[in-house]
């Protein structure tokens, strides 16, 4: 078993406890954005899909790395986007009570 | 390692941090927004970072920076597209379709790695590369149709309804069978693509008939788990290809949504386990209850409903699935201006699973720019509904159930808000037709609740109509 | 740099992560066993000076190897104990209410 | 790697995932000891298999074992005879002696490193060897010396009043200097272990002033402090020997000694800094404000105040630093069972840092039995004082001087127990002697206050009697 393996097993164990700890205890109205916000982080596959693009040289290997950059851009780019909308909706704006119509 | 890869991996590391930092804050309403900030520069300086290595590394044939250019663009483009313009009550099925891509773009690295190393025996597919690559494509894969199933029951394309058939077990376990039979051969030596596409064909059925038997309103639960496994998925790829930064960022995912997935289920008051086997909701699907048996209704026109209102003195306002449904949240923020014109003290009841998301009332209202403080949690109103004139329920049914109070029923243990605690009940619904439980409710036919049967949307657009009528606006 | 530090840092800066998010927000009755808990955690260098033992080939490595294990021990074995001890009193005792006498 | 060298690591990692499932429990009382022995079982699960390991290595020498069993017996067996033996009020100076010896074990790892590597040019010395050395002896010197006169002040052999001198702060400045040129020259080649060890005494002296300055008071948060440097040191000798287990476990209570220690200086309402540069607590030891002025003080004996307490029916005992110091739980938890054989309500009001360390008065009382129920924290048992027909403040000051509330004393914005909206009160303590903060006490001048004098566990079982006198018993 390569050292470097065990290292990586590591790390993973450790992310794995953070991540665990991380997300004690959210209130409920905050699950449906950080699910969109854990939903945005795997998009770090797109990384992936970077290195995939590297190392390609035929045809099939082209074909798999547009689809997989494709793929992982739209996890990246639009999960941000969504997290980001909805946490706009979480903001408190004092100045809104009144004043400004309804709809 | 030279000095520059070394750069690449502390980059890695110090994105990875941001990550955690920035779910930390996620913690919080009043710092979401920060830590959102702070995952996105992280995100940001990884791929940078990635970039700068492709660059120094000069590998990269040119096809390979067109098609990366290229898919980015349209993954990208779609992405943020569709991110920008959903509705935000079709959140669910986007953030659904985000795990399914990512899940797909995870087994996809996996599967390019396998294409690459394969021929001429393999001689660089180590044990831990093919363990880790059959992990993350089986993960992966069950992922991406999984998910894509789920975005389809809540879009509608696909029936929310639970779909079962006779044998439609038999068919999952033969399906897991053979599965298990070819990543055996590709263990073996047998370093075949055309085995590790059926491998990914049967996965692909498994996660069509993983989610099919789930019904449409246990989905958030089930995505929050999907979400679960894309991370996993990732962080496995991260292992197939050595790259530290997918292995941390997956496994946080993976770690984290499981937990949430476990926090969702507890809120609803129902074991993941119980959602995943399927089969809830049937009765929602196949007859809603019509007509509440023998008991009395009382229902109510606009007019009458307007007098109680604007002559009451608290008013508390209880949002459900109805009201997101019908898109009523400017209409109910308009009534409720009306009423604290007037004096009424007005607050709204917020209960934890009300509508078909987590925090669904709160985002909705917060769109109509309902004041937050105005947004009461149920342990924080409960008491309060005893020195309430009239309780306006629009569109609420299994969380307003009392039902809830009594052992034996779907929604048993489930804490409701104490609605039936107020003086005078309205609720505006477009008939006796059941919720999401499918459980009749006896809240509808006490004799202090008067039904106001319509549209959510129009009903509270002619109440404050008659509201404006009566004061003389 | 070698690949190995490069995995330590990761490691020790995961690890970090856990400590910061498992400690969030403890009621203060509580700072003191965590404390003393925390003291017996880093018991964990009698690791350390048992490898310092295993590789002693000197008098001077002998009496260091000694000092180490001395005080490691000290800490790890004095450490769990005080805070045994501790959290004992924290038991709830539902039966304890009367009848025993007060002293 | 091989396979068994495999399997010591795997070890490892479970133990350190140990450590941190047992801190996690132990953030409520109710899973505390189950969190301890999570952890002991890791810490037991990592010390044998490093006991394999040296077993199947085989190199070690006989005098090898020796020394180690000899240091081990001698070591553990004194921790586990103080651990058992030291009263609970004596908790802190013994963490802070473990925390000595741990960071000096952490040194000495590093040390003996240095000292086998030097000979001959020291061509094992990488850089990375040198400069976690470095910061191990750094981190774990300063820690052991440190410690040592923090524990030393506790227990009173040291002066618990801040010890500064002029100079004393440029003579900081000359050994910190000092120690930078001699860990300069190691970094550039100088391999002599006699430099080492000046570097290692310059350091001794500067954890010994580090810590003179600081008042006894602040022991508890220096504790913590420096409870956090023992983590990174025994991190920064897990870098040196290249051992993973003492990285993780020694970064994880690093991290939570850290955010400890400013927990504990937030419930004390100071900044950690301000603690650190010390001097704080002069007052205390040059001048406890004696006598209240021209105030007038009531003073009562035991039977008067026995009869307000007889006859009241809701009482609430508010103990501090005085019942520690007079060890008078028992005597606290008699009066109390016989007030409520009368019938009378009593409670304990808990302000978080009543006493000299957090949860202080929680272990002191659990130690009396008293049940866990009639301990109430500040926030619960606040609004209780004004239903309060007697307020029985034992032994505490600070904790409930009205000054708090005001702008521009010591204490000024310290959440505070609200003592003085009680009907009537009653004091326990042996003069007008000021606390912690050495502020005078307007409370004790209060003309509903009457201050019993006596020693807490005299006055209490005085009160006692005469309360079992009154009632006939
Ligand atoms: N929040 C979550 O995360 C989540 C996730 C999954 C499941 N759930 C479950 O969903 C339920 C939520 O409870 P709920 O009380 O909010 O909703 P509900 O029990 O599902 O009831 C919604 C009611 O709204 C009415 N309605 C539908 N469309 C309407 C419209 N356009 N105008 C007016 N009324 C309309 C329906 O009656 P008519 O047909 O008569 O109009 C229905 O009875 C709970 O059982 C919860 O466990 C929640
Ligand atoms: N809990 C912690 O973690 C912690 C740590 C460090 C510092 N502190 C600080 O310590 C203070 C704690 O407040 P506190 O109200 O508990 O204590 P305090 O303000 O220090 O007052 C203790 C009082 O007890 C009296 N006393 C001493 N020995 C006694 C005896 N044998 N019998 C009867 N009375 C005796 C003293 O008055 P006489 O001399 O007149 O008897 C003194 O005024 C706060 O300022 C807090 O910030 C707390």
């Amino acid at each position: 078993m390569p050292a470097s393996l065990l290292s990586d097993i590591s790390i993973f164990v450790l992310s794995l406890l953070v991540g665990f700890e991380v997300i004690s205890k959210v209130p409920a109205t905050l699950h449906t954005p950080l699910m969109s916000a854990a939903n945005s982080i795997h998009g770090i596959v797109f990384v992936g899909a970077m290195l995939a693009a590297a190392t390609a040289n035929d045809t099939t290997g082209y074909i798999l790395a547009f689809v997989t950059a494709a793929f992982a851009s739209a996890n990246l780019v639009g999960g941000y986007a969504v997290t980001d909308r909805m946490l706009q909706m979480f903001r408190t704006r004092p100045a809104a009570r009144r004043g400004e119509p309804g709809e | 390692m030279s000095g520059f890869d070394a750069f690449i991996r502390i980059v890695y590391l110090l994105a990875a941090a941001g990550f955690v930092i920035g779910l930390h804050l996620m913690n919080s309403p009043a710092s979401a927004r920060r830590g959102s900030r702070v995952s996105t520069w992280a995100m940001v300086a990884a791929v940078a970072a990635t970039l700068a290595f492709m660059i120094h590394d000069g590998h990269t044939r040119a096809w390979g920076w067109v098609v990366l250019g290229a898919g980015t663009a349209v993954g990208g483009g779609g992405g943020l597209r569709m991110g920008r313009q959903v509705k935000l009550t079709d959140i669910p099925q986007l953030v659904s379709l985000f795990n399914a891509v990512g899940g797909g773009a995870a087994a996809l690295v996996a599967v390019n790695d396998f294409v690459h190393l394969s021929p001429h025996g393999g001689p660089g597919l180590t044990p831990r590369i093919l363990v880790t690559t059959v992990l993350d494509v089986v993960i992966g894969v069950v992922t991406f149709t999984g998910s894509l199933i789920a975005a389809g029951k809540l879009q509608g394309i696909v029936s929310g309804a639970p779909v079962v058939w006779p044998g439609s077990r038999q068919l999952n376990a033969v399906l897991a069978a053979g599965s298990a039979v070819m990543a055996g051969f590709i263990f073996a030596g047998t370093y075949s693509n055309a085995l590790l596409g059926g491998l990914c064909a049967t996965l692909a059925a498994i996660g069509v008939l993983m989610v099919l038997p789930i019904g449409g309103a246990d989905m958030p639960v089930v995505i929050s788990l999907l979400n679960a496994f894309t991370g996993t998925a990732v962080a496995m790829a991260g292992f197939v290809i050595g790259n530290t930064a997918l292995i941390i960022a997956g496994a946080l995912v993976g770690a984290s949504g499981t937990i949430l997935t476990k926090l969702m289920a507890d809120a609803m008051n129902r074991p993941v386990l119980a959602i995943i086997a399927g089969g809830f909701g049937t009765a929602d699907a196949v007859a809603p209850v019509m007509g509440a048996g023998g008991a009395a209704v009382q229902s109510v026109g606009p007019d009458d409903a307007a007098i109680s209102l604007a002559y009451a003195s608290k008013v508390i306002i209880v949002p459900g699935y109805g009201l997101a449904a019908a898109q009523a949240q400017h209409e109910v923020r308009a009534l409720a201006d009306l009423l604290e014109d007037r004096g009424v003290d007005v607050s709204y009841a917020i209960h934890p699973v009300a509508g078909r998301m987590p925090g669904h009332m709160n985002v909705l209202l917060a769109e109509a720019d309902v004041p937050y403080p105005q947004l009461k949690s149920m342990e924080e109103i409960n008491p309060e509904f005893a020195l309430t004139d009239v309780a306006l329920v629009i569109g609420a049914n299994d969380v307003v159930n009392p039902a809830a109070r009594r052992p034996g029923t779907a929604i048993s243990g489930m804490p409701i808000l104490d609605v039936d605690h107020a003086r005078s009940v309205i609720v505006i619904k477009r008939s006796m037709g059941a919720g999401y439980s499918g459980l009749e409710n006896e809240l509808y036919t006490d004799p202090k609740t008067r039904m106001l049967f319509a549209d959510a949307k129009a009903g509270l657009a002619a109440l404050a109509a008659a509201v404006k009528e009566l004061v003389g606006t």
